[in-house]
């Protein structure tokens, strides 16, 4: 297949050229390459941002920024990493590139609704850029926005929770596309245990963004009256109770967690068995620890909330619950390795991300054990040991995972390869990098330094400074990688349909795929995960043919 | 693949927007559940100032439109297109009588001075305050959403006419109808926990 | 994929034999909260609120003709609403 | 047992268990990569399912989390139950500092001054937004919410100087809110609580 029938040069819907075909696209593979480009964008400015954060707690005292300009920032950080980064990456990115072919279908059921998501996404960051620089600037709330802080300060949190609520919307009408395709536009011969891995992650995220955003969007609405007409469903003063603005803010936002984790774990059961080359192990315990999350994770909101002066009787369930949230993920992380017992291994850029990721996540997990028991959480709550947590999930969690896919189906999107030396410097000076970054502030929340802390006391100087330090060389791997990718573009190297040996649909068509993904119907297997055939070696797109 | 019009599935996605609209209401319902447990009294008081009358003529008048709008649905899949567009337009209608009660009402109790951070409230009872902050929160919403379900029922309205809603393809109306129901469904709860709180 | 389901037509009368009972069922409501029943004013009024919710669902909005994807989705849904609403109030019935 | 020591031996059972199960994870994942690479292994066995095997690793991560959650309640409940005879002291938190009210209505701000060998107990509320005590030495954290009680209590055994934080934030300041609290002798304690308040 030549590259002039990819969905790069004929349009969807037919007919249009220019700009104008990829701005009013319908095509999945599309939008998909579109969300990229936005999503990356805000990753680097929040990276940016973060790194400005860790630069300023180098040192003691007032190190490059104001408090002002401190809180602001760090709010920034939060709020475009997880609305507009962690929570649409890899749903919206990988999810729309592959879901459809993965079904082996040509589209998702609402094409228009699609890209119709995709402007809401632009639109809710567009407001987020607006608020930066309208009136009194951006909120320094934290991404929390709790109240009463939230409804008493003068800066700009009505835009910004705006901007929350319309990607929020942009991320529920995915799901809601993602769950119809599934149920409705499933290739007729594909039940319900062929479905690969991946999309059954997105399948048990779609379900979380439909039934838990709405939660986040009314308490964003309830915020923004009572900060205009004082409504005072969450003043003290006016017979509110500021703790139930917490309950439905983590109502969303724990099971917003798994939004973000779930299609992560996605991608690293489909990259393990094809560089293992053998079956993923416990196909069906995967699917159902996917759902399990899903439900589960629903239940255990509070547990963000053990010292907000909430019931007793609440903290010992929400306990409770939280531990039982814990098997799921470890049953998965027990596949993933096992998977690899007797596999036939080779090393490439993909799978070296994805056992960071394992590692990292691993770490996540564990300490995650920590703040779920409520003794040891009440003196780590709200320091840095749960940033800590927080980031080995989200970011050595979900980031490396999209580092991985990025690395997985970039021949895939793009048709071409890259070159492996430098994606393996990369990724293991992010991981080292990683690692330098979050381990002291595990030892430094241990040793009781609250997070959001502007300055500090002398007693943390040093793990501050060596978390910085950590920073730079993780942020430098992090380039590297990317430059790498972008390299790609000079040299093309094309890649084949199937470079790695993989057996699922997308893998059968050509990369990049033709506008209709499939040109003849595709023969299914009857296990997505059956290696018996492939036996050539193909991973053969190494250094030298570049 | 696909060249016939999936109904289904389209159907399939109406309904998993609806269950976000339960869920949005139904935060604001955690608010109510938690705020009635701990006022109790001050609720049933808030209630009683509230117009029963108008209250139950409002549910009387939801149900009515509900019943014409799945009759119209009816009358487009059996081809009778005259008589759709009747009940649609009874529907609208009573979509307005709707709107004119709340507006009426809500005027009323503004011109009480009760609204959100109004003088009574704030100098009053904690209770009665929260009580009211939830009835102009949730009627509010759900006015919103009676305007929105007219918005979606006129323009089937308009596309039955101009022959774009067959008896072939009718899943605009259907689902418009499908989310004038939803506006319904919530006011029944909505009812019987404002107006008729003992 | 799963089988495409006929869109069941409801005749007019059906409909009107369940708006009767939904009027009937607000006629109910309203006169039982004349009535103090104590404890019981609100899971009765609910009570009646959901029996009418279940006519609007089953008929009105086609429910009963729906595949299974569309009723168990719903039923999930309401399980959560409901473990929103039940799950605060092992905070605020103990606090 | 002293709450503190309650919580730090709940936080090395959870951390030494999961540093084992770490290392474990890790070392496996390790040696298999190595040991079933390409060259060395070029045909992969196919194995798909063992369920005895996930059946095993489903139930034994259950038991070890039950008892994590029983070690870490266990530990919360000392730090939930005052003794009888402690000694109370209001705190008022407010942007950004910690005022502390004692008995006979002496107030101090950012200095706690508590007798050794008495238990105290903190009743805590905030003036303004939320804030919350963070005591790290005595593993004592409690947010401040306006209009609520909230409550936090810690053995003084040793004589010393420990930090105070707020850990919920709020606002401008919120780094700079500290306090110190010093535990000082009994006779330290009763001369410095009769010295006017400044």
């Amino acid at each position: 297949m030549t590259e002039t029938q990819s969905f790069y040069t004929i349009s969807a819907p037919p007919g249009m050229h220019g700009i104008k075909a990829w701005l009013l696209t319908h095509d999945h593979k599309r939008l998909g390459l579109m969300y990229l480009a936005a999503v990356l964008f805000w990753f680097f400015v929040a990276l940016f941002l973060g790194l400005m954060l860790r630069t300023e707690l180098m040192s003691q005292g007032k190190t490059i920024m104001e408090p002002e300009l401190y809180n602001s920032v760090f709010t920034l950080h939060g709020v475009i990493m997880v609305f507009l980064f962690v929570i649409p990456a890899i749903p919206a990115i990988f999810g729309n590139f592959l879901l459809p072919i993965q079904l082996g279908t040509d589209d998702v059921f609402f094409p228009r609704l699609n890209l119709f998501s995709w402007y809401l996404f632009m639109f809710g960051g567009l407001f987020a850029l607006i608020s930066l620089f309208w009136g009194e600037g951006f909120p320094d709330t934290g991404w929390t926005f709790y109240v009463p802080f939230s409804v008493e300060v003068d800066t700009n949190v009505g835009l910004t929770v705006t901007a929350a609520f319309i990607l929020g919307m942009s991320s529920m009408l995915t799901g809601l596309n993602f769950v119809t395709t599934f149920h409705r536009k499933r290739h007729k011969d594909m039940g319900l245990m062929q479905i690969p891995l991946f999309t059954w992650s997105l399948y048990a995220t779609a379900w979380v963004q439909i039934l838990a955003t709405p939660v986040i969007s009314i308490t964003f609405v309830l915020v923004i009256l009572e900060r205009f007409l004082s409504i005072g469903l969450f003043d003290p003063d006016k017979g509110g109770d500021p703790l139930l603005y917490q309950h439905l803010f983590w109502m969303y936002s724990h099971p917003a967690v798994y939004i973000m984790i779930l299609p992560g774990m996605g991608v690293i059961s489909e990259i393990i068995p094809v560089f293992s080359r053998k079956s993923i192990f416990g196909y069906k315990a995967i699917v159902w620890s996917s759902m399990g999350i899903a439900v589960a994770g629903s239940l255990v909101w509070a547990h963000h909330m053990y010292t907000s002066g909430m019931s007793d009787v609440s903290v010992f369930i929400f306990s409770l619950l939280t531990f039982l949230v814990a098997i799921p993920s470890a049953v998965k992380v027990f596949s993933w390795v096992a998977t690899m017992y007797k596999g036939s291994i080779e090393m490439t850029p993909p799978l070296l991300l994805s056992l960071i990721f394992i590692y990292l996540f691993s770490v996540g997990g564990l300490t995650g054990l920590v703040l779920g028991a409520v003794g040891p959480d009440i003196h780590v709550h709200d320091t840095h040991f749960v940033v800590s947590h927080f980031h080995f999930v989200m970011f050595g969690g979900t980031g490396f995972a999209f580092f991985a896919a990025l690395h997985f189906w970039w021949p895939k999107m793009f048709g071409i390869m890259y070159k492996f030396k430098y994606a393996y410097v990369g990724s293991i000076l992010a991981g080292i990098g990683f690692l330098f970054h979050y381990v002291p502030m595990l030892i430094l929340g241990m040793q009781g330094m609250p997070r959001r802390y502007y300055d500090y006391l002398p007693q943390y100087e040093t793990g501050n400074f060596l978390a910085g330090i950590g920073a730079y060389i993780m942020c430098l791997g992090i380039v590297i990688m990317f430059v790498n990718l972008a390299l790609s573009f000079r040299k093309r190297v094309v890649a084949p349909a199937d470079p790695w040996g993989g057996t699922t649909l997308e893998w059968k068509v050509p990369s990049p795929p033709p506008v209709h993904n499939f040109i003849e119907d595709p023969i299914l297997p009857d296990f997505p995960y059956d290696f018996s055939g492939i036996t050539d070696s193909v991973t053969e797109n190494t250094d030298e043919r570049v | 693949m696909h060249s016939q019009i999936d109904k289904t599935g389209i159907r399939i996605g109406m309904w998993l927007f609806l269950y976000s609209e339960i869920i949005l209401f139904g935060g604001l319902f955690v608010l109510y559940a938690a705020y009635f447990h701990r006022y109790p009294e001050y609720f049933a008081d808030g209630g009683k100032e509230l117009n029963r009358i108008i209250g139950s003529a409002n549910t009387l008048v939801l149900l009515i439109s509900s019943f014409t709008v799945a009759a119209s649905i009816t009358a487009i899949q059996r081809n009778a297109k005259k008589k759709a567009v009747g009940f649609l337009l009874f529907s609208l209608l009573c979509g307005v009588i709707f709107l004119v009660n709340k507006y009426f009402e809500w005027g009323a109790k503004i011109h009480h001075d009760i609204y959100p951070n109004s003088e009574t409230l704030v100098n009053g009872e904690p209770g009665i305050s929260i009580f009211f902050s939830l009835y102009y929160v949730i009627t509010g919403l759900h006015g919103l959403h009676v305007i929105i379900g007219m918005v979606l029922l006129s323009v089937s309205l308009v596309c039955i006419l101009s022959g774009k809603v067959t008896a072939e393809r009718f899943s605009l109306l259907d689902n418009s109808g499908l989310y004038w129901h939803l506006v319904d469904l919530i006011w029944i709860f909505v009812f019987p926990l404002f107006y008729l709180v003992l | 994929m799963e089988k495409q389901e006929e869109h069941h037509i409801l005749s007019y009368k059906k409909l009107a034999m369940v708006l009767a009972t939904l009027v009937v069922l607000t006629g109910i409501t309203v006169g039982v909260s004349y009535v103090d029943l104590g404890f019981f004013n609100v899971p009765v009024a609910l009570a009646i609120a959901c029996i009418k919710v279940t006519f609007v669902l089953l008929f009105f909005m086609h429910l009963k003709y729906e595949g299974p994807v569309i009723y168990l989705s719903f039923i999930s849904t309401v399980t959560f609403l409901i473990i929103m609403i039940g799950f605060t109030f092992f905070d605020v019935a103990f606090r | 047992m002293n709450p503190v020591q309650g919580v730090d031996l709940a936080f090395w059972y959870i951390l030494g268990v999961s540093v084992f199960l770490l290392f474990g994870i890790t070392i496996v994942m390790v040696y298999f990569v190595v040991k079933y690479r390409r060259s060395k292994n070029p045909v992969a066995s196919d194995i798909r399912d063992n369920y005895k095997l996930e059946i095993f690793w489903t139930i034994i991560p259950t038991l070890i989390a039950l008892s994590m959650f029983y070690v870490g309640w266990t530990s919360y409940m000392g730090l939930r139950t005052v003794p009888d005879g402690a000694l109370e002291i209001e705190v008022e938190a407010q942007m950004f500092s910690w005022i502390f009210i004692y008995d006979n209505e002496k107030e101090s701000e950012n200095e706690l001054v508590v007798p050794q060998g008495r238990a105290i107990k903190l009743n805590i509320t905030s003036t303004d937004v939320l804030h919350s005590f963070f005591l790290p030495a005595f593993r004592v954290k409690v947010d401040a919410v306006r209009g609520m009680k909230t409550y936090a209590w810690f053995f003084a055994d040793d004589l010393g100087d420990y930090d105070i934080q707020c850990t919920e934030y709020c606002g401008m300041g919120h780094s700079e809110m500290l306090a110190k609290l010093h535990i000082v002798s009994e006779k330290e304690y009763l001369t410095w609580l009769e010295e006017e308040s400044d």
